[in-house]
């Protein structure tokens, strides 16, 4: 395994794809649905192996690392850890099952749709597996091009102001961390002499902490737009209901995690000291969001937009696990990152599938769709409820682990997230109620079909993983585990070192974390 | 007791009254004449500097002033000519057609 | 009679320069022979004496630098790099204007002996270590761009802009030799190594040289079109010839940002804790105000003439940055811009037609599925423009930056990476048009596509997307070729 | 080989019913879904009698059973195993759940035989067979929340099974998002006991509970009010009581299982299975006694003049999981699982009954179209006469013997302010008992009321195989109650097999009462119930009339007529005091003006500042070339004054 | 006696270019303007520089100015009928002095170290020989651009006036 580089692979066998793609006539549509297909399937079945194939332990793995522009120290290095495994794999799945879903909702400009997608797959493989800031940025923004034409080309009315929203704004973000990256990259000089951009050399960094505070703040507005935390979210909802299902499901299921694994990748481990610092606030907005989230996507008209609030919620619960650091809450962050990436992404193609039938996203459109289309409600049902997790469905541990840490970490605001999972279920299944329950009152609704076969297979894998990851957590958090732990210790050991710090300066503890004193905390470390 | 002050406060004002022109003036022949105007001031200073430097480094930047003064009076006027052809006028306040 | 001493010449030094003015006097000599059709031969002869000086200044560029003509003329890696941007730009402006000037019945000799001397004064100006050798070379590349600009004389806009050009161009060179005339006074010299040494041991005369440095800012800045001297900017690349607009944003600016490099870090290094606030604000300003600007912009020869108002203003970061990582960054980005900027001028010239007449944004709608190729393109150079990944535009703004927090211009970098995300606004717009906007109703003729302006477009692409994946060898090429101080 | 080795098979059979006809059940023939669906709760309950006698087998002391089956979450030092515990707590559980679960299968063979989704409603039954076991037999609090959450979901879909009718969607969602609150709590309560224990196993918490927690103390009473949150959402307590009601929208069958015999008491096994942690906190006891006894009284008065059949049972299912919450909280643990167990006959029983009545009366439930089926349904007449009786408290029947334990624990308690729970319990034990009667009486004497001729002419006994199960259901709301006999000494087989479970530190004293006062009491509680059913009989049989008279008359009466069949109008208040201010608040501010106005709002606004920035400074490029001149001239006098002023060397 | 010849003159080489932008005719502006040189001529031959006087007035006063006029004959321009501008000339002369103001003080600053009054200057300082000498030296490269410049210009306003586009 070791003498293929399964990463390069992966992440150029869709651009590969894509060239293919170019080459075939525009008018011959099933050839190129075909190919774009194909691709997908084969790097998502070379993916699998990545998950056999990963020993449990911290270290990055299937490392490639090669001269790229070495004046600047730059180097074409990539690799993975517990932490990018479940990302990558995430994606190949979530832009196979889009490809799939796409093979009738896109009918225009098909070629360039396939292209765009397999793009988008190489810059999300990409930021997954970059191990190099360099090069991790180049792919970061690479990515927001392809989304940028699928949302502007193939999306509803509004699609070029949501379009043109979404780059700007991500972009804004990213910018500033432009910035913090090559300020670190000359402090980095400073510190150690040399000049590199290898991501794991900056962790651990003795950083001062008042350039910790914007550098941090630089990485956190670059991450928190693109997670969207909550008074960054207003791209999403706009983004969400323009992009077309495949755009959406991308968005929903891929880009949103890149916010928050940047979190884990860089924030954390990069800057512990003002990441300690500003737990407090991350933490409010990560609770804000969450509840905020909720009640405003209870309100929503549009089926899409209750969704697209509905991960703003979602979203919070993955940064307030974040937030908490320490193992259990992280782990939970990150199930639910995968969660989030599939039942919202199901449920995405689920409006996808009302919204090619009937092209509309009203709820009030709709009502009794259930009597037509049983098995569709079926699907639904079981996306709505892992969406508000349920125990035995996948949303479920990955949120209870969140709350479960956060707990530790702050019993308010435990408390106050754990008031999500009402609010959840009240949205969700109000929603639900709408869609799918009551009479059909709209006569346009009479003539609808239920699933294909085609539908119905590209569900299959995402129920699939519902149940299993809701049954059979332990193998993915055991994979996951010793990255985790690894970087929770990182964290607190500069925290520890920090809170000694301070209070032999002025005798006062301005962390909210607390050094690990009890018997459990110490577990945690070890794993 | 003559000083190159006083020359270089001279070459001053008269370049001081070429950018005038070229700010006040809308015929176009005329801020030709203005930047002339400029640029023989500069002659001015060059010379003045020279003298009072002992360096004929400013005499030979002079003279390559002159061809450069010909060479844009050339072109100027071969532009100003243009203009006039088509626009049957100089007026430079006449001439946005592009703004914004 | 008092013999004359032999001059220290080195003519192999100044072969490319004499290169081009050789072709450019043959481009004379052909259009007097030529046939009415037919006459391209002539731009590709044009473009030959631009391959050839090409390779001559490639072999030129070795270390170390030497002087030659008494100290007016400096053969270095620094200014081979910028002789080399300027003779890319020329070469695909030539390509650029075969197509075009077929059509605008202006594919005459004069016109390319214009852009040869245009080069060969440019090349000077790169090279020259002496006020007067620049100057000289500034104002030979200025009056043939005074020519070219108003070239096609019957349109009234090039008409207007090269009176534009060619009065503020005219009065930003009193500026510039008032300048170098004070400095010339207060130093004792116009070679800049020598006024350097003056300025350092303090032997000058501070107030008029403050006041020359001033007056030569200005000077250059009006010919890189920075905030406050770029206004004529918009209305002469507006007004101008598309390929000349080309042309004139790629390597004249070029060449005036290596003389206004090379002379405030050769000769005034010494103040550099003075100037680099003017720099600064300049940076500043331009880049902001040419971005802002260029948002509400309907035609896109004027989004693109603000557009490279913005560039002017990056490269001014990289100019505050200096050092050797900030001029090897301006290197670099110029060359980027070299190549992306022509390519989008490039296909301006293929969608505005016969005449110019659809250069406006909603010109472009729809054209993203009829030319796809084309389309890409356009995007790709627009991406680049905007700098963003994967394209050589992002490698060179990359660059910039970082020399900017290398010098530990936080503040600057992070106000040129805002500007950055600004002016992504109007480049997507171009390309909101092409793709996103529903297609016109109206039937216009296809558009044609000369071979010339497929091999422009080629080498633009390569440039654009190329150099911003594979950018080791040009960086390092860059940062060998650094002003050596 | 059935032994209690394998009694994970107990719920894992229901669940592959689920699973086959959740699948397959749309292309299977209707036997084929019957057989695996009763086939499968069936066998369940055979192997749950096997291992009930194996676990009987066992030395007192050793009944607890423990297997675990694989590690379902393990992250860091956070552990929740996927494992089966059996103890005298969980069997008596088991049996009631699959023993009932089983009969109610067997009705729904004929109940549901018209419906069109029938194999979705056996996969949901079955689902809810599989969670409610999960629930019961999970060795951990995790486990134990699956298991509650996933009965809440079958709830909810077997609710909302007629999902075409807005009513039944509504009340579906209104009971999961009640649900949901308490699990709120529930969840909590699980975060707090890990971080306590450092473990969610039972086997480690409830021995180390007297040891970790101070008694009293601000964990342990936090905990417990938090686990008694979920409490009250489960089984339908003050304040979250008022899903219960509406989930009869869903079939009557699933009313008699979910809403009455076993989900609604899970709160009552799940208070029960944490007595070591109650007992430590006398707060969460005296809270969970007064709630229990408020709602007893509460629910049982707005039984009294509801006319839906189903509805007066579900107020009555309110009301006696009250009783029993009031008998968890004096402390008499047994008392309330006792309850459970009679109070899943005779309602069970009665919700078969009744719908078995709307069966025969083609799907009307309200009584007032009734009367006069005592001769048409005989049986079931009978078998809702034995249960009635038995809810009542009439002795011989089961409820007699539960109820009177619990009233004579509240009149002894230790818990503050017993009496006022015994006083509660005996008033709504009297209302009971008319409300139960008035329900006879309107329903099986008399003439049958109903207008409908149809529904006239189609009255009939049900089948068989619904009546088999009603009869069976009877039988144990008549005998059941001997499994307590209260009087005999050392006769409370009961007691003595759950004994052991409720040992636990910190257990309150079995309160010790003479004989006399017993007699006494159980005396005063019959009589209350006889002159229940006195007063039912007199207004609903001797002079029906009366009822509509002092109805009609106005005033008073009239007030808290409709004040009672308006339920106290608690709905309507939760309308317009949460449900409604939160929407609007939602919408109108949050969405329409936070979101889009503020949030948003400010990003726009920065964009249209850009662009207002951009339209002024275009003003600026006027065209003229002599201001552009100026301009340069301005710059250069600006630049040589910044030169001269701020930076001369 | 210098000192009187240079204010005789710098008053009368001032008052013409002040004539100069403010005069109503093209033409006046243009006669102006070669009194200006005609007395920058003299200060050129006060400071040495002969060859340039010369040159002043061959190639300023006489060709360049003569195309000038030429140009404005050929164009035969006016400006607007009507009498001089007062207010114009007001602001022409505020300006003026603002920028004068502005200016001149710099002048005023400047010292000589040592050569003060040019007397240290060789013999040959001005002349024909001297300047030719440096522009075929020292001076050889500039002096060869000026003849691209030229030909350049020379081809320009060709470009720019021939009559025929084809």
């Amino acid at each position: 395994m070791d003498s293929i580089p399964i990463l390069s692979l992966l992440t150029f066998l869709p651009l590969a794809g894509a060239l293919l793609i170019l080459f075939i006539d525009k008018n011959n549509k099933g050839l190129i649905r075909g190919a774009a297909f194909t691709t997908t399937v084969i790097v998502f079945l070379m993916s699998v192996p990545l998950y056999f194939y990963f020993e449990n332990t911290y270290e990055m793995q299937f490392v490639e690392k090669h001269e790229w522009i070495p004046a600047w120290g730059v180097y074409y290095s990539l690799g993975i850890d517990g932490i990018s495994l479940f990302l990558v794999l995430l994606t190949t799945l979530i832009t196979a099952i889009c490809v799939a879903s796409t093979w009738t909702a896109i009918d225009k400009h098909i070629k360039e749709f396939m292209i765009s997608m397999l793009i988008l797959e190489t810059g999300m493989i990409g930021v997954f597996c970059a191990l190099d800031f360099f090069l991790f940025y180049v792919l970061w923004e690479v990515m927001l091009i392809p989304m940028y034409l699928m949302i502007g080309i193939w999306g509803g009315q509004r699609r070029i102001y949501a379009a043109v929203k979404f780059f700007l704004f991500t972009m804004f973000g990213s910018v500033l961390m432009l910035v913090a990256i090559l300020w670190l990259y000359f402090h980095l000089h400073e510190l150690t002499g040399q000049y590199s951009f290898d991501i794991l050399s900056y962790h651990g960094l003795k950083i001062d902490p008042s350039a910790q505070f914007w550098l941090f703040l630089a990485f956190f507005m670059a991450f928190a737009i693109k997670v969207p935390m909550f008074p960054f979210h207003t791209w999403l909802p706009d983004a969400h209901v323009q992009a077309p299902t495949a755009g959406s499901v991308i968005l929903a299921g891929i880009l949103l995690k890149m916010g928050t694994y940047g979190f884990l990748r860089f924030s954390l481990p990069i800057f512990p000291e003002a990441a300690a610092d500003a737990v407090w606030w991350i933490s409010s907005l990560a609770v804000i969001g969450i509840i905020y989230g909720a009640l405003v996507a209870m309100v929503q008209e549009d089926v899409k937009k209750l969704v697209a609030y509905s991960s703003v919620s979602h979203l919070g619960f993955v940064m307030l696990g974040i937030f908490a650091m320490n193992t259990q809450a992280i782990e939970g962050g990150m199930l639910q990152m995968i969660n989030h990436g599939i039942s919202t992404g199901a449920l995405f193609l689920i409006v996808g599938v009302l919204y090619e039938r009937r092209h509309t996203r009203l709820i009030s459109e709709y009502g009794g769709v259930s009597k037509k289309m049983p098995i569709f409600a079926v699907i639904f049902m079981i996306v709505t409820l892992s969406s508000i997790g349920l125990p035995g469905l996948n949303g479920f541990v990955g949120e209870f682990l969140i709350l479960l840490g956060v707990w530790k970490a702050n019993p308010l605001f435990a408390v106050l997230a754990t008031t999500g999972v009402i609010w959840a279920a009240v949205y969700m299944l109000w929603m639900f109620q709408r869609v799918m329950l009551g009479k059909i009152t709209n006569p346009k609704n009479e003539k609808l079909t239920d699933l294909s076969l085609r539908e119905i297979a590209y569900f299959t894998p995402l129920i699939v993983f519902i149940f299993v990851l809701g049954v059979f957590p332990t193998p993915f958090i055991k994979k996951m585990e010793p990255s985790i732990n690894h970087l929770v210790e990182q964290t607190r050991t500069s925290v520890v070192v920090q809170i000694e710090n301070e209070k032999t300066a002025d005798g006062k503890m301005a962390i909210a974390i607390k050094p690990p004193v009890d018997k459990t905390s110490a577990d945690d470390g070890e794993g | 007791m003559l000083t190159i002050n006083h020359f270089l406060a001279l070459s001053a004002i008269l370049f001081v009254i070429g950018v005038v022109g070229v700010l006040t003036r809308r015929n176009v022949i005329v801020i030709m004449m203005c930047i002339e105007l400029m640029l023989n001031a500069v002659n001015l200073t060059f010379i003045s500097f020279a003298y009072y430097l002992g360096d004929m480094t400013g005499h030979v930047f002079v003279f390559m002033v002159m061809a450069v003064a010909a060479a844009e009076a050339a072109v100027g006027l071969a532009i100003v000519m243009a203009l006039f052809r088509n626009r049957e006028t100089v007026d430079v306040d006449r001439v946005s057609l592009l703004k914004h | 009679m008092a013999s004359i001493p032999v001059p220290d010449i080195s003519l192999g030094a100044i072969a490319p320069e004499i290169t081009l003015a050789l072709t450019a006097v043959v481009a004379l000599m052909l259009e007097v022979f030529a046939e009415k059709k037919g006459r391209d031969h002539i731009a590709y002869i044009s473009l030959v004496g631009v391959i050839v000086a090409c390779f001559i200044t490639f072999r030129l560029a070795g270390d170390p630098s030497w002087t030659t003509f008494s100290g007016l003329y400096v053969v270095d890696r620094f200014g081979q790099f910028f002789k080399l941007i300027c003779l890319l730009g020329t070469g695909m402006t030539i390509l650029v204007s075969v197509k075009y000037n077929k059509d605008e019945g202006i594919d005459n000799g004069e016109y390319y002996a214009l852009l040869l001397f245009a080069t060969s004064g440019m090349l000077f100006m790169v090279s020259g270590s002496d006020m007067i050798t620049i100057f000289m070379g500034l104002e030979v590349m200025s009056i043939s761009l005074y020519a070219l600009a108003g070239y096609t004389r019957k349109r009234a806009r090039s008409n207007e802009a090269s009176v534009k050009y060619f009065i503020l161009g005219s009065l930003s060179t009193a500026f510039l030799l008032y300048g170098i005339a004070l400095i010339y006074g207060s130093t004792g010299s116009t070679q800049i190594d020598i006024i350097a040494k003056a300025v350092s041991s303090g032997s000058g005369v501070e107030a008029v040289l403050d006041l020359g440095i001033v007056m030569l800012m200005i000077g250059f800045a009006f010919k890189v079109s920075a905030v406050p001297f770029h206004m004529w900017t918009p209305d002469v690349y507006q007004g101008a010839p598309t390929p000349v607009t080309a042309f004139m944003s790629a390597g004249p600016k070029a060449a005036a940002f290596a003389a206004f490099f090379r002379v405030f870090n050769v000769a005034f290094p010494s103040l550099q804790a003075d100037w680099w606030v003017i720099i600064w604000i300049l940076a500043v300003a331009t880049m902001t105000v040419g971005n802002v600007i260029a948002l509400l912009q309907n035609d896109v020869k004027r989004m693109l003439a603000y557009s490279s108002i913005a560039h002017a203003g990056y490269i001014l970061v990289g100019f505050v940055a200096g050092g050797a990582l900030g001029s090897s960054a301006i290197m670099y980005y110029m060359l980027v811009y070299t190549f992306m900027n022509i390519g989008a001028f490039a296909i301006v010239t293929v969608v505005g037609r016969k005449g110019e007449e659809k250069t406006k944004f909603s010109d472009f709608t729809g054209l993203g599925y009829r030319y796809p190729l084309m389309a890409v393109a356009l995007v790709i150079f627009l991406f680049s423009l905007a700098g963003i990944p994967p394209t050589a535009g992002f490698v060179g703004k990359f660059y910039i930056f970082m020399a900017a927090l290398k010098h530990g211009y936080v503040y600057l970098a992070v106000i040129g990476v805002v500007n950055s995300v600004i002016s992504i606004f109007y480049y997507l717009r171009l390309s909101v048009m092409m793709y996103m906007q529903d297609e016109p109703g109206e039937d216009l003729p296809p558009l044609v596509f000369a071979p010339s302006l497929i091999a422009v477009m080629i080498v633009a692409i390569y440039g654009s997307l190329w150099l911003g994946i594979m950018p080791a060898g040009y960086i390092s090429f860059a940062q060998s070729a650094f002003l050596a101080l | 080989m059935l032994g209690l080795e394998n009694i994970w098979l107990v719920p894992i059979l229901p669940l592959i019913g689920a699973i086959v006809n959740g699948l397959f059940g749309k292309f299977m023939s209707k036997s084929s879904v019957t057989l695996w669906a009763v086939g499968s709760t069936g066998l369940s309950f055979f192997i749950a009698v096997i291992a009930f006698l194996n676990l009987l087998s066992l030395d007192a002391r050793d009944r607890v059973f423990e297997k675990i089956l694989f590690t379902w979450i393990q992250a860091g030092s956070f552990t929740a195993q996927a494992g089966i515990q059996i103890d005298p707590l969980s069997a008596i559980f088991l049996l009631i759940v699959t023993g009932v679960g089983f009969l109610i299968h067997v009705y729904s063979i004929g109940y549901m035989s018209h419906e069109e989704g029938y194999a979705r409603y056996f996969a949901y039954l079955n689902l809810f067979m599989f969670s409610m076991l999960l629930l019961i037999l999970g060795n951990n609090f995790l486990l134990m929340f699956i298991g509650w959450e996933g009965v809440g979901l079958c709830s909810y879909l077997l609710i909302g099974y007629y999902y075409e009718k807005d009513s039944a969607s509504n009340a579906g969602k209104k009971a999961f998002v009640m649900n949901r609150i308490g699990d709120f709590g529930f969840l909590l309560a699980i975060m707090w006991i890990f971080w306590t224990f450092g473990s969610i196993d039972y086997t480690t918490v409830f021995p180390s509970a007297s040891q970790v927690l101070p008694a009293g103390g601000f964990a342990v009473t936090g905990i417990t009010l938090l686990l008694f949150l979920g409490a009250t959402g489960k089984s339908a307590q003050i304040p979250l009581y008022t899903w219960l009601p509406d989930a009869m929208e869903g079939p009557t069958p699933v009313s008699a299982l979910i809403h009455a015999a076993t989900m609604v008491t899970a709160g009552v096994y799940m208070v029960t299975r944490c007595n070591a942690l109650f007992n430590l906190a006398p707060t969460s006891m005296i809270v969970v006694a007064l709630i229990g006894a408020a709602t007893a009284l509460f629910a049982a008065t707005m039984g009294l003049y509801q006319n839906d059949i189903k509805r007066v049972l579900a107020y009555s299912t309110v009301s006696q999981l009250g009783y029993m919450f009031l008998a968890c909280g004096v402390g008499a643990y047994v008392a309330a699982v006792f309850h459970v167990m009679t109070h899943a006959f005779f309602k069970a029983c009665l919700f078969l009954g009744s719908g078995s009545v709307i069966h025969g009366m083609s799907g009307e439930q309200d009584m007032r179209q009734m009367g006069g089926l005592k001769s048409k349904m005989p049986i079931t007449h009978m078998t809702m006469l034995i249960s009635a009786l038995a809810i009542s408290g009439i002795p011989i029947f089961a409820g007699f013997f539960s109820k009177d334990e619990i009233l004579l624990s509240a009149f002894l308690g230790h818990t503050k302010g017993n009496l006022v729970y015994w006083i509660l319990a005996t008033v709504a034990a009297a209302v009971t008992a008319f409300y139960m009667f008035r329900l006879y009486y309107m329903t099986f004497s008399g003439e049958l009321r109903a207008e409908d001729q149809h529904v006239r002419d189609h009255v009939h006994e049900s089948p068989n195989v619904m009546t088999v199960p009603l009869i069976i259901l009877a039988f144990g709301a008549a005998f059941a109650g001997f499994l307590g006999l209260p009087i005999i000494e050392g006769g409370h087989a009961l007691n003595n097999f759950l004994g052991p479970v409720f040992h636990t530190p910190g257990a309150p004293e079995h309160p010790h009462a003479s004989l006399g006062l017993e007699l006494f009491l159980m005396g005063f509680s019959v009589s209350v119930a006889v002159l229940g059913i006195l007063v039912a009989r007199h207004f609903y049989y001797v002079r029906p009339e009366a009822a509509t008279e002092m109805a009609a008359k106005g005033g008073f009466i009239k007030t808290v007529y409709t004040t009672l069949q308006n339920k106290y109008y608690i709905d309507e208040i939760y309308d317009v005091v949460i449900v409604k201010p939160v929407v609007s608040f939602s919408r109108s501010f949050l969405w329409k003006i936070f979101d889009v106005k503020i949030v948003d709002g400010f990003v726009n606004s920065i964009a249209s500042f850009v662009t207002d920035l951009s339209s002024l400074l275009r003003k600026s490029q006027t065209g003229m070339v002599r201001n552009y001149a100026l301009a340069m001239a301005l710059g250069g006098v600006f630049f040589v004054g910044l030169w001269i002023l701020a930076l001369g060397n | 006696m210098e000192l009187l010849i240079f204010y005789m003159f710098a008053i009368v080489s001032v008052a013409f270019a002040i004539f100069m932008i403010v005069a109503r005719k093209p033409v006046s502006s243009a006669i102006s303007l070669i009194g200006v040189m005609f007395c920058l001529a003299v200060f050129y031959v006060l400071l040495n520089a002969h060859l340039i006087a010369a040159l002043q007035i061959l190639v300023y006063a006489g060709a360049i100015m003569v195309l000038f006029l030429f140009v404005i004959m050929l164009l035969n321009l006016r400006e607007k009928q009507g009498a001089i501008s007062y207010h114009r000339t007001a602001l022409q002369l505020a300006g003026v002095a603002v920028f004068c103001a502005l200016l001149v003080p710099f002048m005023s600053m400047v010292t000589i170290p040592g050569t003060s009054g040019g007397a240290g200057v060789s013999a040959d300082f001005g002349t024909t020989a001297g300047v030719g000498k440096l522009l075929y030296t020292d001076f050889l490269l500039p002096f060869e651009i000026a003849s691209i410049l030229l030909l350049a210009a020379l081809v320009g306003a060709v470009a720019l006036t021939k009559l025929k586009m084809k």
